[in-house]
Parts: structure tokens; sequence; C-alpha cells
């Protein structure tokens, strides 16, 4: 306290401590105000800073709390411990060797120095060990600039090389393995710091990463010569802490410093990831992770890293428009538009508009609020969900949050894969199996969920025994602290769908705890939730059935309406990214922006709504959803009451106000719906779409435009080939 | 006495009116060229371009060029050949009619004027292919 | 960070000011929280005492808001149409060092990128689009851009770091999933 | 591996343990009771040579039954049963009276090591892992135990799992010992068959296990939690310490790493008292231990003598001698291959404990002694051994797999005298840097030999890369 102060005058001078120093005072006043708080704290110190730490608190994770960083290559706070690359090696008064600070507990009264000479000398003789063996390839290497070797080098390593045996025997050489088509090897660039095997067995879930051989001769792969199929893999990229593995598509296409980044949310699937878009050139090259603790970690599935360059593929960049033969003509924006007014105008209010997977909050809502204006409320989700339960928001809601489902203690899951949905609900599902001794069962078809769980059967039945208690595994989810059950959104598409819902949603009552809610639905589309926040009927047959003269598609890619089922005279209107089902199916095409392209609200599974930030501009003439249509309501005659985004967000403010409070979550009460709800369940096997690696590829329209997805299917496929043959030959 | 009164002057300006054929003929190719001189025909090159040298112009001007009747007043610099460039620009002194040692070989292109500024200009184009491949709407029309 | 603006920022008119402004300014701007460190004896001053001591340190605190667009010289159009949004910069998920993370940020609205045609370099047409202004605290930001004209909004806060023990010992636990299969 | 000196892994009370012995005897002095466990003073001043009645190998050299039978008529299985029933801390203060210290290398206490896991436990059973991973270069000691008197082995264990309170020991055995191992397996069986272990064992109502596992036969598997994870069906490479085996070892529950011999001696001590065996050797490296002479000797053998007797005695008494004479020695490794060298005018008079060989900048080690006469090239004997820990190295960590491939480099060249002699200094620096660095000791291992050589050898380096030097300008 003391200490602020001058600490403040020594940041008005200017000092290069400055941050450090006052990261140092804001913790220990922090302790200081609340001394009684936490008593079995003990104290260190790091440097001669005393930190008070929870017993058990290792010497790294000691002085990371005044802001000491410790140099590290093998440890990574989200995996084990491995303790193996040596750089933490730092002096503990009277110990007379340095000790590993990732591994070490720290004992009360230690007096740690992190930058002792003892401790400088260590760390330089370790990356000198390293750099040994470690190619001078840094010119031709896609880890360059952002490679923790190359930093921890400059920073904790000698300024010359000794290694004159290069003149005699030279360095080391390792073949490059083969592991699929978005991971690249190059294995000689590999310091052993055993991240990925780590991440692949931890978090993954799948043991096919690890070390052979022994000493100098030890390799990093896959024992056989086999792909690392697993919808994680892009993350040993970034975990590799050099360039031994690196992102395949993105091979040699840029430099870390040529890149900008924008902060942006992934949509490709309902967890809203938080990304960071690298673009240049009004290109989107790569897409690496954001740190969120409460929606992805750290990590990112494969889709939403690699499905990028669909973006550059099957674009809309121009207004189409059919032409009296039959076929789509690109035309002017002025054309399109007019040719929509024109339809719109003979239809006389008999308009329904779908919301697809990736539409965007703003474009809901200003497709909502046109078509309002126009006499028609028929807008619905491409994606059925069952009727008259949208009034209630924690009826379609993973309501125990996603960050929640690490504490929870028994999951059910019924009719969903999240391995595949939602590979990063999965990760979190498989961490509290790891590290809270979590109980799951599933009811569907039998699937590999990277962790051990307990296939109940497939039959809707089941659901019903569950629920009711007579079954053996609502005594494991009685007894619970925390239970939560998950629904496939999906599965709610079925006829017995709202049954199951409510059957579900009535037993989850009596399983809920203070303070946690054990109804979830999973879903599957980025843009569900969101619809039905701001009002949008579930399901496109509820469009359908409206029997429109002019129907919208916004987005909706995913098939469900065809033009049998649409009058013959309807007039289809897609608006969107890609050239895909909806755009196939059009009268009229109007080019929209991709997730990278626009700012735009997305809510997620849990509710959490969240923005992407443009990285590139719209290809073409493509221009942003939401003023497609407010130029499209000029046109029409009923103009829209907003003409930026700011004034569009009030808008959004008046129909849903939790909906712009960015990145905060909304507390949804109990599920169930409004009417009760008399059918029954049905019975028939549960069926779940995305069963094996493969069908998780390409769920989208931006994915299936994606010709590195197109790949890791085929990857995919010929190692099942692979693998039949051996087992045909060993037959 | 003549020079002093500028008579020589008139005298060589009626020399050039009558060596260029005639006042209204002077008149064009003064037009033509900003410029009337009278001088040696050197040589003509085989795009009708013919060479003139006068001593009597101070160096730098003693050589010129009238460009050859049909490109009119659409003539340009680079419109002098290779072999003519040199002895224009002074490079040697010997033009290439009377300067048998510069090599004829068949390949020898034929001289070409800069075509910058006209419709036949040249435009460098990408061989990339486009960043945003467009949807074709026809490949998924049945 | 010059000291001038220290103490601007952290005067008690200004920070008035930004409280009056986020509800004024943007209505769903996020809400920023106080991350930085706050001298206790700053906070306890009465306003009269602290104003004496501004006197006394010779620094002058002007108690209104100040607009600096009308001189600062930027065109209009930078000033009316500009968002600035006001963050921590993300950790780049292919490093593990967090050294320049602790900052807050501001960006400005992302616009047209084109590949020059010639050289096939990155063109722009944004003069603002490199503007990389570090700030200790929201704050400072928020004084910053209002200072300039720009409307902002604070995205995302400063979370505390998640605390979790890790421990080697349970990599070969005996009864726990921690348990290494591979290595 | 097991001949590797653990110091860097000695707590704070080891360490105290570790210093001049006049200090402790001193402070005992003063004091008007020694608490129980205290081993007497030694009043000896004269080691060696061992009276034949003192031996505890008697059947070292396979010229009896090493059966049962056999075995019985020894004396081993003798009074078993009282000594199991008399409990753990009576076992534990007889060896701590004893003073006998780990034979394996580090020469931990073993009294104290054992009294480590009578804490109070937490449900998790415990283990005693007998580490007869023998792999050390030179070191021929248990394989004789268990291929000869395999019997004393099983005893200890019983003995020494009793002393920890351990439910089942596992003898992990080198993989190459193929007929150590089936001796051993067999003295096993015999010792189930009489009941001797197994359930109610020796008729004491106290339930032991004895499990036998051959290794696949790699080096870094004789470091003791590299043994565990061997033990464990994990490739063998080394944790880290915190935690302990004591805490978390095989399996995850309390373990106790020992070594053959240690074991072995076990039921010797308690049947003729802790005070017995403190008698031989000097204070606080008492003893009797099995000593193998290899190398340039007359008569190579492995012989039990007592701690302390002279280097040159030993050599001289059991071996026959150097060949060519005592003045024909060059130097001799002390304790296996990852000690320190010694030359010539040091091994006269050193004196074989631990405590003197660390006084001559060695170390004890396993004892195993390889002596090396003028004929040696020393450079290349230890560019071998080298060789040896490069293969050896598990690769787990930096300064190890790298460095040790690195100085591998190195000695190759120095070998042939192809280096600039700065390179002497850099291997030496090279040698600290992975000394200490490294998870487990085998680190220390390889950079100490070469220490040893720099230390004592280095004109003899020199002079190699002259005569290089001159033959390449020629």
């Amino acid at each position: 306290m003391i200490r602020a102060p001058l600490v403040k005058a020594l940041g008005a001078l200017g000092s290069p401590t400055h941050q450090m120093a006052s990261r140092a005072v804001r913790t220990s006043a922090m302790v200081a105000q609340t001394p009684a708080k936490a008593p079995e704290k003990i104290e260190v110190f790091v440097d001669d800073i005393p930190v008070q730490v929870v017993p058990g608190t290792t010497v790294l994770q000691a002085a990371a709390q005044i802001g000491v960083e410790i140099p590290r290559f093998c440890y990574h706070e989200r995996l084990a411990v491995a303790g193996n690359c040596r750089m933490c090696l730092v002096e503990v008064e009277k110990s007379p060797k340095p000790v590993a600070a990732c591994a070490m507990p720290v004992m009360k009264g230690w007096r740690i120095k992190t930058n002792s000479d003892l401790t400088r000398k260590a760390r330089e003789g370790v990356m000198e060990f390293l750099l040994m063996n470690h190619p001078l390839d840094c010119p031709i290497c896609d880890q360059g600039g952002e490679c923790d070797l190359q930093d921890q080098a400059m920073a904790f390593g000698s300024d010359r090389s000794r290694f004159t045996d290069i003149n005699y025997t030279g360095k080391r050489a390792v073949e490059d393995k083969d592991i699929g088509p978005l991971v690249k090897t190059i294995m000689t660039r590999c310091i052993h710091c055993t991240r990925c095997v780590r991440f692949a067995s931890e978090i993954a879930g799948v043991d096919d990463l690890g070390t052979t051989g022994r000493g100098n001769d030890m390799q990093i792969g896959t024992y056989v010569e086999k792909l690392f199929l697993t919808e994680l893999s892009g993350n040993v990229i970034d975990l590799c802490p050099v360039g031994a593995l690196t992102n395949k598509p993105y091979s040699f296409v840029a430099r870390p410093w040529e890149i900008r980044k924008v902060s942006s949310i992934d949509v490709l699937d309902a967890v809203g990831s938080n990304i960071v878009v690298s673009t240049r050139t009004n290109e989107v090259l790569r897409i690496l992770p954001r740190e969120n603790e409460d929606v992805n970690e750290e990590w990112l599935a494969d889709k939403s890293r690699f499905a990028c360059d669909g973006l550059k593929r099957q674009r809309l960049v121009a207004p189409m428009v059919r032409m009296p033969n039959g076929e789509l003509q690109a035309v002017e924006w002025e054309g399109a538009l007019i040719a929509v007014a024109k339809a719109i105008k003979a239809a006389g209010g008999q308009i329904a508009g779908i919301s697809g997977q990736l539409a965007d909050l703003e474009a809901q809502v200003a497709l909502k609020d046109l078509l309002n204006r126009l006499g028609s409320e028929v807008v619905a989700t491409e994606q059925g969900f069952i009727a008259g339960g949208t009034d209630n928001r924690a009826n379609y809601l993973l309501n125990s949050t996603i960050a929640g489902l690490e504490e929870a203690d028994a999951v059910l899951l019924v009719g969903t894969n999240p391995r595949y949905e939602a590979p990063l609900v999965n990760t979190r599902l498989r961490k509290a199996y790891v590290h809270n001794e979590l109980q799951i069962a599933s009811i569907g078809p039998k699937i590999d969920l990277s962790y051990d769980h307990e296939n109940l059967g497939a039959d809707a039945a089941l659901v019903k025994d569950v629920c009711s208690g007579a079954h053996a595994f609502s005594k494991v989810l009685e007894g619970a602290k925390k239970p939560a059950i998950i629904i496939g959104a999906d599965l709610l598409e079925r006829a017995d769908g709202a049954a199951i819902h409510a059957t579900v949603a009535e037993y989850c009552k009596k399983l809920k705890k203070p303070n946690w809610n054990p109804f979830n639905v999973l879903q599957t589309n980025a843009a569900q939730v969101g619809a039905l926040d701001v009002g949008y009927k579930a399901g496109a047959q509820t469009a359908v059935k409206a029997q429109p003269k002019v129907l919208f598609l916004l987005n909706a890619d995913a098939g469900k309406v065809t033009r049998e089922q649409l009058p013959k005279d309807c007039f289809v209107v897609y608006i969107g990214s890609h050239g895909d089902n909806g755009a196939s199916i059009a009268d009229a095409v109007l080019p929209g922006a991709a997730y990278t392209e626009k700012q735009g609200i997305y809510v997620n599974t849990e509710g959490r709504p969240q923005q992407t930030l443009p990285g590139v501009s719209p290809p073409g003439m493509a221009r942003e959803d939401w003023k497609i249509l407010r130029a499209l309501s000029e046109v029409v005659g009923k103009p829209l009451p907003y003409d930026n985004l700011d004034e569009l967000r009030n808008r959004l403010e008046d129909v849903a106000p939790h909906l712009t409070r960015l990145g905060q979550l909304e507390p949804a009460g109990d599920a169930g719906a409004a009417g009760t709800i008399s059918k029954s369940i049905g019975g028939g096997a549960i069926d779940i779409k995305l069963k094996e690696l493969r069908d998780y590829f390409m769920t989208d329209a931006i994915s299936r435009a994606s010709p590195t997805m197109a790949k890791c299917i085929s990857a995919v496929n010929k190692q099942q080939r692979e693998n039949e043959a051996k087992q045909s030959v060993a037959i | 006495m003549a020079k002093f009164l500028g008579i020589n002057r008139l005298t060589k300006l009626f020399q050039m009116v009558r060596e260029a054929g005639g006042l209204k003929q002077a008149y064009l190719k003064l037009y033509r060229n900003d410029d009337l001189k009278i001088g040696t025909l050197v040589g003509i090159d085989k795009y009708g371009n013919k060479y003139f040298e006068n001593p009597y112009y101070f160096y730098g001007r003693n050589r010129w060029i009238e460009f050859a009747p049909h490109v009119n007043m659409d003539y340009d610099g680079s419109m002098i050949p290779a072999e003519w460039y040199g002895w224009m620009h002074y490079k040697t002194d010997l033009p290439p009619i009377r300067d048998g040692c510069r090599p004829k070989y068949k390949w020898i292109a034929d001289h070409s004027e800069n075509l910058s500024g006209t419709k036949e200009a040249y435009y460098p184009y990408s061989t990339t292919p486009n960043k945003v491949e467009a949807w074709e709407p026809k490949a998924k029309k049945q | 960070m010059s000291a001038l603006r220290q103490v601007m920022c952290r005067s008690t008119a200004s920070l008035q000011l930004y409280q009056a402004n986020r509800a004024a300014a943007a209505r769903w701007a996020s809400t920023a929280t106080d991350g930085g460190p706050l001298d206790p004896k700053t906070a306890l001053a009465r306003p009269e005492e602290l104003e004496q001591r501004n006197k006394l340190s010779g620094k002058i605190t002007v108690p209104t808001a100040v607009n600096l667009s009308p001189i600062s010289g930027v065109p209009e159009e930078h000033i009316r149409e500009r968002r600035v949004r006001i963050h921590i910069p993300p950790k780049n998920a292919m490093q593990s060092g967090t050294d320049n993370v602790n900052t807050w940020q501001i960006e400005f609205d992302n616009r047209e990128r084109w590949e020059n045609p010639l050289m096939g370099w990155a063109s722009s047409g944004d003069p603002l689009s490199n503007m990389n202004v570090q700030f200790g605290s929201p704050e400072e930001a928020i004084t910053f851009c209002e200072r300039n004209g720009w409307r902002w909004y604070v995205d995302g806060a400063a979370k505390p770091k998640k605390e979790r023990v890790k421990n080697y010992g349970i990599n070969f636990a005996w009864n726990k999933r921690t348990r290494v299969s591979t290595k | 591996m097991a001949a590797i000196v653990r110091f860097n892994l000695l707590t704070k009370p080891q360490i105290v343990a570790t210093l001049p012995a006049s200090l402790h005897v001193q402070r005992f002095q003063s004091t008007q009771a020694p608490p129980p466990g205290t081993p007497p003073p030694q009043t000896k001043t004269k080691f060696g040579p061992l009276a034949d009645e003192d031996r505890i190998f008697t059947n070292l050299y396979g010229r009896h039954d090493w059966r049962l039978k056999g075995a019985l008529k020894r004396g081993d299985w003798y009074k078993t049963k009282e000594i199991v029933l008399k409990g753990a801390d009576w076992i534990v203060n007889e060896i701590k009276t004893s003073g006998l210290r780990g034979r394996g290398g580090a020469g931990f206490p073993s009294g104290m090591k054992w009294s480590f896991m009578n804490k109070p436990g937490d449900g998790r059973p415990k283990y005693l892992v007998v580490n007869a991973d023998e792999g050390e270069p030179g070191t021929c000691k248990d394989r004789e135990i268990m291929r000869h008197d395999p019997h004393k082995l099983v005893e200890g264990c019983l003995i020494a799992g009793r002393a920890m309170g351990a439910q089942a020991a596992y003898i992990y055995i080198r993989g190459e010992f193929y007929n150590e191992a089936s001796n051993m397996q067999l003295a096993i069986a015999e010792a189930y068959q009489a009941g001797l272990i197994g359930k109610n064992a020796c008729g004491t109502g106290y339930d032991f296990d004895v499990f036998m596992h051959r290794g696949a036969g790699a080096y870094i598997c004789g470091e003791e939690t590299a043994l565990i994870e061997s033990l464990e069906g994990k490739q063998g490479k080394p944790r880290l310490k915190p935690p302990f085996p004591a805490d978390v070892g095989v399996f995850g529950c309390p373990t106790t790493v020992t070594n053959v011999e240690t074991v072995a001696v076990a039921p010797t001590i308690c049947r003729r008292g802790g005070v017995w065996f403190a008698s031989f050797g000097r204070t606080r490296n008492s003893g009797t231990k099995l000593f193998n002479i290899s190398g340039h000797v007359n008569r190579p053998c492995t012989v039990e003598e007592e701690m302390s007797i002279p280097l040159k005695e030993l050599i001289e008494r059991h071996c026959g001698g150097v060949t060519g004479g005592w003045d024909n020695l060059l130097g001799v490794i002390p304790g296996g291959s990852s000690t320190p060298i010694i030359p010539k005018n040091v091994c006269d008079d050193v004196i074989m404990d631990f405590d003197g060989l660390i006084a001559a900048q060695t170390s004890l080690g396993t004892a195993a002694i390889i002596v090396m006469d003028k004929s040696t090239d020393v450079i290349k004997a230890i560019a071998r051994l080298i060789s040896f820990y490069k293969h050896e190295s598990c690769g787990q960590c930096t300064p190890c797999r790298e460095g040790i491939g690195w100085m591998n480099k190195i000695m190759t060249r120095f070998v042939k005298g192809d280096a600039q002699p700065a390179e002497i200094d850099m291997l030496w620096e090279i040698s600290k840097q992975i000394e200490g660095h490294t998870i487990c000791a085998l680190g220390d291992g390889a950079a100490w030999p070469v220490q040893g050589l720099i230390r004592h050898f280095r004109p003899e380096i020199e002079k190699r890369m002259q005569l290089h030097a001159k033959r390449v300008s020629n």
C-alpha cells in the first residue's frame, strides 16, 4: 500500500519496470485488503516480492501471480505438468541446484530467484542444448515470428553458438510424418516438449500421439503410420512451441507480422468459439482461437479453424435474378432490388421468411421488421423445434452453461453427439470426466465420445424410463450434486420431440439445485438461439405451410425447403453469402456477407450474445445482409427506421435487451412449455446425424465450400479403407 | 553588311522555303515539325523516315528527322529504328547506310515503335486466379 | 503515457464525465470495470484536498470535457463515422508469452483493404487503421477517445485469471482419470 | 543405473547426515542417552580383511546349493518368524542401529528411508520394490546374490516389507539376467510352497507377496521412478520429485525402491544385531559390502569385504594385484561407470567407503571397481562410457537428451585428438550444464566421468590434440 504512490511516480517517469511493478503492487494491495479471507495461504518470495499462494501452487504459478513470467516450453496451463523441457529452472535459496518451476510446489517461506545468475545460467544452458539440434531454418519456417523458441532464444539464450560439431557430424534430422491433411509436420524442428502428446491424450481423448525411441533418437509420432484424426487436431499447431507442427493449408502463406488480426466469433457451430481472424489484402488467411474461459477456453475445433478457405469458394459476388429462360443471371443491385420489390408488391402480404444457420441477429431483426411492415408475421428458423416451446427461453438453451458442465458430475446425453455437434462442449465434458469423475450415459446410437460412457440404448422410450426415476441411471442423476441432461436439437424435430422435451423438462425440475439448471438443449446452428430470442417461429415448415407468394431465405441452406413444397408462383429470394441449396432454388439472389465480413451478433447455445467483427470486406457486390434488407425496404416503400448499425442495435435492444449485453449471460428460468403437452413419447430409435468424424466436416454452406474440409473427408475415408484392408489381410 | 542587316537570314529563309517546295509546303512542314531547316539528306530508312544533317546548326540540332509522311502528325521519337538511333544521338557519325560493319541477321526483329498511350499499348495482366471464386448457378442447377 | 494524462484520467471530474457518458453516449457499450491500481490516498481524499494537491503538483486539471477534434486536424469523416473499440489485445494462441496482452488498446472499425495490383501489397484508404495506442486502463482510453470526438465502446472486461492448482503427482494417481496413459 | 549417486535428491535431514562424522559423534556424546536406532561409535582404526564368520553372503561363488534346502543350511529363514513378529519399529530401529546405507549407489540411510513409509495410511496399499535392474557397467554384485543366494533376497523382501508395512514386493529384474531370473523365480516358488511368504507368511499372520518382473533391457529403468513407470507398463522415463515414491509410487501408492544388496543383508542384520553390523567400517559407513573388481587386475572378482578397506589392500589381497604391478596402475573408476575416475596417486591411499571417496572427489557408487593399467587409452575408455550413456538416455528432458549426445560427439573427436584445446573447457562447461539440471541422475552420471577425465587427465587430452594437429599439418 505504501509503495503504490511511489510506483506511480516511477511510472510517470517512464520507468520500464512500471508495468510489472504496478501489477505487483496491485496484487499485494489486494491481498492486503483481504487478509482474513484465505487464512490457509502461505507466503513465498519471488524476487524478494512477497506472494500469498494457496498450498500446492507451483513456483511458476506463484511467479505468474506477480507478473513474473518464467520461460517454459513443455508447461501449458491447460495440460498436465510434464517438467521435461527444463527451461523453467529457477534458483531457490538454500537449494543446491535449480528446481523445475513448473512442477515444484512452493514451500512456506521459499525465496525464489527468477533472475539470478544461477537461474540465467541454467536457462542459457538449456537453450543451448535445445538449439543444438534445432535446424536453423527460421527463414522458411512457418512458425517464424510467432515461435516460442525464437522468442526465448532471444531473451534467454546465448548470443553465439558453441556447437562446433556442426562442422564434423552435423545436426540431427528426423523424417517427417504424415498425420493428416490439417497438420503439417517438420519433425526435425521438434524439441520434444510433448505438449501435443498430452493434448491428444488429455483434451482430445485420442491416444494417437506418443514418443518412440530413446535419447537423442526419440521421436514424436503416431507409433504406427496413421493419421491423427480428431476434431480437435488443429490445436496441436497452436500448442507446438516451435514449427514442428504447423498449419498445412496455411503453410508458406503469410508471416505473422504481415497479417492483421480481428477478434471475432466462430459461427460454424453453436458454441460461439472466440476466434482471431488473420487477414491480409482483404483475404482471410487463417483462424486462431481466442482465449475465453467461459466458452472455448483456448481451443478451437477443426471445422472452425480450417473451413475458412470455404469463404473464398462458391461465393455470391453479384445479385442475380432468374431470367424467363430459367437461368440465374447476374444483374446490378438496382435491377435485383426492383425485381424483388415487384414480387413483394404483387404478393400482397403473403410473404414468409426463413432464417438459416449462419444468419446474424441484425439481419434477422431487419427481416422480421421488414416482413411485419409488409403485413406478414411468418418468420421462422430453418431448424425445427417443438411447437409452442419458444416462449420460454430456458426451453432451448444450454442452461447449465458450457463452463458449468465442467463441474457436472452426472450427465445424460439424449440424442446428441456433442463430440461432433459441439466439439468444445465435448472437451468440457471430457474435462469433467477426467478431473471431476463425471458419469455419462447416452440415449441414442452407439458413438465414440472420446471418453467412457454408458450407452443406455437407442429407444426413445428410455427417456421416459429415466425421467420416471425407474431406470438405474436415474439414481445416478438424482444422487449427483450437479446433474445435467443434454438433448440434441435435432431430436426435438421429431414428431414426439415435444413430448421428450416436456418429459425431460419436468424431470429436470426435480433435479434442480440452487444455482444449477440441469436442463440443456445442445443447439447446432449458430443462428438458432438468436432467432428464437427475437421471436422467430421454429421450423421451416411453418413458413411452407403459409404457402407464401414471396419467400425470403436468409442464409437458409440446409435444404429443408424445396421448390416442390412451395406454390408454383412463389418468388424465392435468397440472401446469403454462398451459392448452395438456398441459392439454387432462388428466383433472386442477393449476395450477403459471410461472418468474417460483417459486424453481427450471434447467440450461442447457452444464450450468450457475442459479436463478430469484419476482417475483410464482402467480395464483389456483396453487402452486409441487414443493409440489403434496409435498401430493399426503401425500394418497396416501407423504409426500416435504422440507417446504421447503432440504430439497428437500438432497435434490437427494444426487442431483446439481453442480446445487446455482449459476452454476458442472462440466466433463464426453468424449462417447460406454457401449455401442457399431452402427447406421449412415441418410441422408436433415436438417431444422430453426426455419428462419425467424416460427418463432422461439412455441415453448412461455408464448410461445404471448403476444399480443406473435402480433403479431411477423403483422408478419413482413406484411413478407414486402409484399416479395413489390413483387417481383411489379418483374417 | 548583309549580315549586319540580317539580310542573309532573309535569304536563308527564302532558301528554306524554296527547298521545302513553295510557301504552302513550307507552311505545312513548319506546322508538322515546328521547325523549318535545310540540310543534306543523309539517308532514308525502310519506313520512309528521312534523316538530315546540317553542320550550320549547333551540335544537338544539326541532325534531324522528317518522319515518313504517312504517319502524318502521329509521329513519335520511338519511330526511329535502332540503326538510326545511334546516328541521331551522336553515338556514331557513320550513318547506317554507309556503315558496312553493322551485323545483319535474319532473326533481327523489325523495329516497332513504343505503343504506350495508344490503343495497342501493353497492359500487364495477372496470371493468378481470382482470390474469390464466384458461384456458378448452372453448376448447381439440375 | 505522459504524466499529464495519468493525472487527467484519475481526476474525479473526468471520471464523473465518464460515468455520465456511459449512460448517454452509447447505450449498449459494455460497462468497463476499473482494473487499474487505485491509489488509496487519492481515493480517500476530499475533493478540495485533491484540488489543492493538484495545484501543488503544478499540473492543471481542466474540469470540462475537452474536445480536441476541431483542432486535431483529423478529417471530419474520420471523426463522425468512426467507432473505436477499446479492448485488451488477445493473446496469440501460437505463443505462450503474455507480455503484450496486459494493456488496453483502441482499434477503429475495420475498413476495406485491397491488394495493390502492381506489387501485391496490402493497400488501405484508412489513415487510422494503423493507429495502435496502448493504455493502462479503459478509462484512459475512453478519455482519449472523447477528447478526440470518437464514439467508443468497451469490448470485454479484464477477467481475473482462473486459479488452477497444478499438480504433477496426479499424473500418477491411482484412483483418478488424470493418470497419464501415453507419453 | 543402480549405481547413480543421488546426492541431488538428498533432502535437508539427509544433507545434515552427510556432514563429517566427528560433528555427529560430538553431538551424540553430549546427550546422555542416544535415541534408539543410533549406531554405536566406532573404535576400530584398521579395517579389513573380513573374517569368514562375518560374511553375510556365504554362497557368493555358487559352490553350495542355492535352493531352499541349502539356504536353510546356511542359516537363512532362521527365526524369521520371530523377527517379523517383533514388528516394524524393531526392524527399522535395528537397521538404523546398523548404520546400513543404501547399496545401490546414493548411499541413503536405509533405516530412515524405510521409516518414511510408516506414516499413517490413507487406505492405499504400500509396496516394496526391489531394484534388481543392475545395469551399471562394471557392477555385478546383485546378480551373484540372485543367482547363488536368492533366498537371502526373498527373506529380505519379507523383513523389509514388514518394516515398511508393505503388502507386496516387486522384484524388478534386469531382462538380460535370464539365469538369475529363473533362479529367483524358483526361490520365490519354494518360499511360497514352504509357507514362508504369501498368506500368513512364516506363520506370523502377516500376508506378503513377492512378484518378479523382468525388465526389457533399458539402463534407465534402474532409476527408481523410471523403474516404477516401467513396472506400471509405461515407457521407463523418470518422474520428477516431488512427489517422492514414498508418497506416490508404483500404481500411485506409497513405495520404497531399494537395491537388492540392501534388502538381502537386512535379515542377517536383524539376526545378528545392528551393533554387529555397525562394528565394520568407519562410523556412518558401516557394514560389509560386495566389491566387484574388474579390469586390469590379475584375478577379477566379486568379494564381500569390510567397508573402509583401503583400495590398494582390496586389490592386492583379493585380485592378485594390478597387472604389471601397482606401479603399472593408471587409474581406477571406484564405483561403477558413473563415478569419476581417480588416478594412481589418489588410489594409493584412498579408503573404500562413502566419505572416503567423496573426499577424493568421486563416489562409492555400487563399489564396482574398474581398474585400468597404463596400457589403457583412458580417453577412449571414457568416450565409450559416454557413448553408453548417450545410448541409454531416455530422451525425456533436454539437458540429458541433447547434452550427452553432444558430449559424445566431442569425446569421439577427443579420442582422435581432432579438436581444439579450448574445447576441453567447453566440454567441462557442457558437463556442468547437464549436471543437476536433469530430471533424474543419469545426466549427472554421464557428466561425472567426463569431469573426472578432465580433472585428472587433461595433459593427456592436450597431448593427443597436438599430435593430431602435427599429423594433419604434415
